[in-house]
């Protein structure tokens, strides 16, 4: 399991332009939106969380399909299907690898970009704390989404379909943890359901990511 | 006609585009199964 | 003979033939009398004026919106489990009757909530669920378009119901987490005083009969179409090979 | 060591093979011959595992199988040693020294996968069944776009190097690998069109 972590990070580095292109796209979005909605500070700070946790979800969304997509094409799933390794495992492995070439780098980045946005000082911490828990669940329904589309021609568009509508409860308890904490309501609830969340993600979803991987690799 | 007071255009809009949706899904689905087993009946004819 | 034996491609034709013939029959005749009963001869309510005759839609379609999807569910569960081709087919044959049960009750939702929202489109908890219940259907069929071989397409989209209603269950809560909420109290309920006055009462349960009828008949169709579709491809099929 | 017993394999739905049955035992070759689309690469797919078969059982021990395919599963931006370590290690081993020179990719170590050339990428593919150390072999086209010198090369390792250890290999091919081990012709264990299993069996 290590060995294919590593090889998958060395590859998003050297190949996939790694930690670059999630960073890219997410700045992008964030120094785009105050074009579309205009300049005016109070806006933009009402808005800033939101934006923010919509503008991580496009990115983690936007490097999914390249998770199995590569392996298939050059037959190395198949290969890895008839490895020691589980598909359990790979479909773990390379959410989690999915997770820290876009997740993580996002959610270290969200608060400083809070800035263009004029979010209040308050909300900083918990936007980091909101993306650190919501981003995994983000990058494991995006393996299952991933494996599920793995054979499709156009799968990447499918991909988008499908997955977003799984993202609505991570986005809803992020986005509401952020505002909740920020005017004082306690962010507790909203932060400990999207754990949940998360945590069920990464519990059940491997197997259901697995399943499909098989049935596509038939 | 009952007298549907102040909200007669919802109302009347919402009984319409039901309906419309309904209508189109029937007919939709009827016109599919006709041309389905239309082709059927040529490939087993055939 | 186990009930098992009924799913079998060909028994299904046969005795789903009168089966859909007299739920088209049942589901207009309901349908006929409960929107007319509804619409005509029920007085207008208090507090909602006119309006109130948009329930005679609106719970019907929700409610055939939600067990839609929870037919989709056991159709799909029962293909995993038993491979049986007509019950993958027919929860292909229910999306697409699902997601227009969907819309009607986004419409009415929408429209019958205007007069107290002030707005045709408030992001009220449930009916924003619906919307979301809309787009797991539309993903769905998306799916099943995307395949090329039947039987891996029944497989996938299985796994993406399973996972969808999980997720559709959460979304549901989400939502009621993140907008306090403007529904109207269910219409429905079992505890006496939350419920519709009498004279409202019958003609919805008449209506929600005709929408049952009009969706098991709808998918008796659609389901017997796909089946006609499968038939042809492999008699296609086997002609080629021969 | 491997028993395959009135196997019956299907692609896409419809039966291509039944009633395949043979045995190998420690140290002996299969070679599968048969006309293209006859269902040699099902036939090697549902023995390693990769899809299930409609009839027939497939037994070799536990966790011995390995497969190899066309696509030779191999990452064009790591260099040769880093694919064939990534592999070793899946399988919980280290690249033993010997496996460059068998393959004859001394001097490529160090190059990314991407700057080789088809045949030396075939020999790399080759490279990772010697590495993992797997027993039961499943080989699809194994010297497909190989020069004569890597065929023998290839064919040596597997006399003298797999099987003489006690390994054992079904290889599909057409190029003669001057190994005299029995061959099987799938021709006639294809399915006739009214073979029943397949998935739209039900329909007709």
């Amino acid at each position: 399991m290590k060995a294919l972590l590593w090889r998958d990070l060395a590859l998003a580095v050297r190949a996939g332009g790694g930690f670059g292109l999630g960073l890219a796209f997410f700045l992008i979005v964030v120094v785009l939106v105050p074009f579309g909605v205009g300049p005016d500070r109070s806006v933009l700070a009402l808005i800033a969380p939101g934006i923010l946790w919509v503008a991580a979800l496009l990115a983690a969304l936007l490097s999914l399909d390249r998770i199995f997509a590569l392996d298939f094409e050059d037959g190395s799933l198949a290969l890895l299907a008839t490895a020691p390794l589980p598909l359990e495992g790979v479909a773990l492995i390379k959410a989690f690898a999915h997770w820290i070439t876009t997740g993580l780098p996002l959610t270290l980045v969200a608060p400083a970009l809070g800035f263009f946005l004029n979010m209040q000082p308050a909300a900083y911490a918990y936007l980091l704390v909101s993306l650190a828990i919501g981003t995994p669940a983000l990058s494991m329904i995006g393996s299952f989404g991933a494996a599920l589309t793995v054979g499709l021609r156009r799968g990447g568009l499918l991909l988008s379909l499908l997955v977003l509508p799984l993202y609505v409860p991570t986005l809803i308890f992020g986005a509401e943890a952020v505002r909740r904490g920020v005017d004082g309501t306690g962010a507790a609830a909203p932060l400990m359901l999207m754990g949940a969340i998360t945590l069920g993600c990464f519990a059940l979803l491997p197997f259901a990511a697995a399943a499909v991987l098989r049935i596509n690799l038939r | 006609m009952p007298d549907l007071g102040k909200y007669a255009f919802e109302v009347l809009t919402a009984y319409a585009a039901s309906i419309a949706v309904l209508t189109v899904l029937v007919w939709l689905s009827v016109r599919r199964a006709r041309r389905v087993k239309r082709a059927l009946e040529a490939v087993e004819r055939g | 003979m186990s009930i098992w034996e009924y799913a079998n491609p060909k028994r299904f034709m046969d005795w789903t033939a009168p089966v859909m013939r007299v739920a088209f029959a049942v589901a207009a005749a309901c349908l006929a009398i409960g929107l007319i009963w509804g619409f005509f001869f029920t007085p207008e309510e208090a507090r909602q004026g006119s309006t109130v005759k948009i329930i005679y839609l609106h719970v019907p379609s929700a409610l055939m919106a939600i067990n839609a999807w929870f037919m989709m569910l056991v159709a799909s569960l029962i293909w995993l489990v038993r491979r049986h081709h007509v019950s993958a087919l027919a929860a292909r044959a229910a999306a697409p009757v699902g997601l227009a049960m969907t819309v009607i009750a986004l419409i009415t939702g929408a429209i019958w909530g205007s007069p107290m929202w002030g707005t045709y489109w408030a992001w009220d908890p449930r009916l924003t669920s619906f919307l979301i219940l809309f787009l797991f259907y539309l993903g769905y069929i998306a799916l099943w378009a995307a395949i090329e071989d039947a039987d891996t397409a029944a497989d996938l989209t299985s796994v993406l119901c399973l996972v969808g209603s999980v997720f559709a269950i959460l979304s549901r809560y989400a939502v009621n987490f993140w907008n306090q909420g403007l529904h109207q109290g269910a219409s429905l309920s079992l505890d006496k005083e939350e419920n519709v006055a009498n004279v409202f009462y019958i003609p919805l349960l008449v209506c929600i009969a005709g929408f049952v009828a009009l969706f098991l008949a709808l998918v008796l169709l659609r389901t017997r179409t796909e089946i006609r579709v499968r038939r042809t491809q492999a008699l296609l099929a086997r002609a080629q090979r021969a | 060591m491997l028993q395959v017993r009135d196997l019956r394999c299907a692609r896409g739905g419809v039966p291509v093979l039944e009633g395949v049955t043979f045995d190998l035992n420690a140290g002996e070759a299969l070679i599968l011959r048969g006309p293209n689309g006859v269902g040699k690469t099902t036939l090697l797919r549902t023995l390693a595992g990769l899809q299930p078969p409609l009839d027939g059982t497939v037994d070799y021990p536990e966790a011995t199988g390995a497969y190899a395919s066309h696509a030779d599963g191999i990452k064009t931006a790591l260099t040769v040693t880093e694919n064939l370590t990534f592999w070793a290690q899946v399988y919980g081993l280290t690249v033993p020294d010997t496996v460059f020179a068998a393959f004859d990719l001394d001097g490529l170590r160090s190059r990314a996968a991407g700057t080789l050339s088809a045949g030396q990428k075939r020999r790399l593919g080759l490279a990772r069944l010697g590495v993992i150390g797997r027993k039961v072999l499943f080989l699809d086209e194994p010297t497909v776009s190989l020069d004569a010198f890597s065929v023998r090369n290839f064919a040596g390792w597997m006399r003298d190097v797999h099987l003489a250890q006690g390994g054992c290999a079904v290889i599909a091919t057409h190029i003669d690998l001057g190994l005299d081990v029995p061959t099987l012709d799938l021709t006639p264990f294809v399915a006739q069109a009214d073979a029943t299993g397949g998935s739209d069996e039900a329909f007709l």
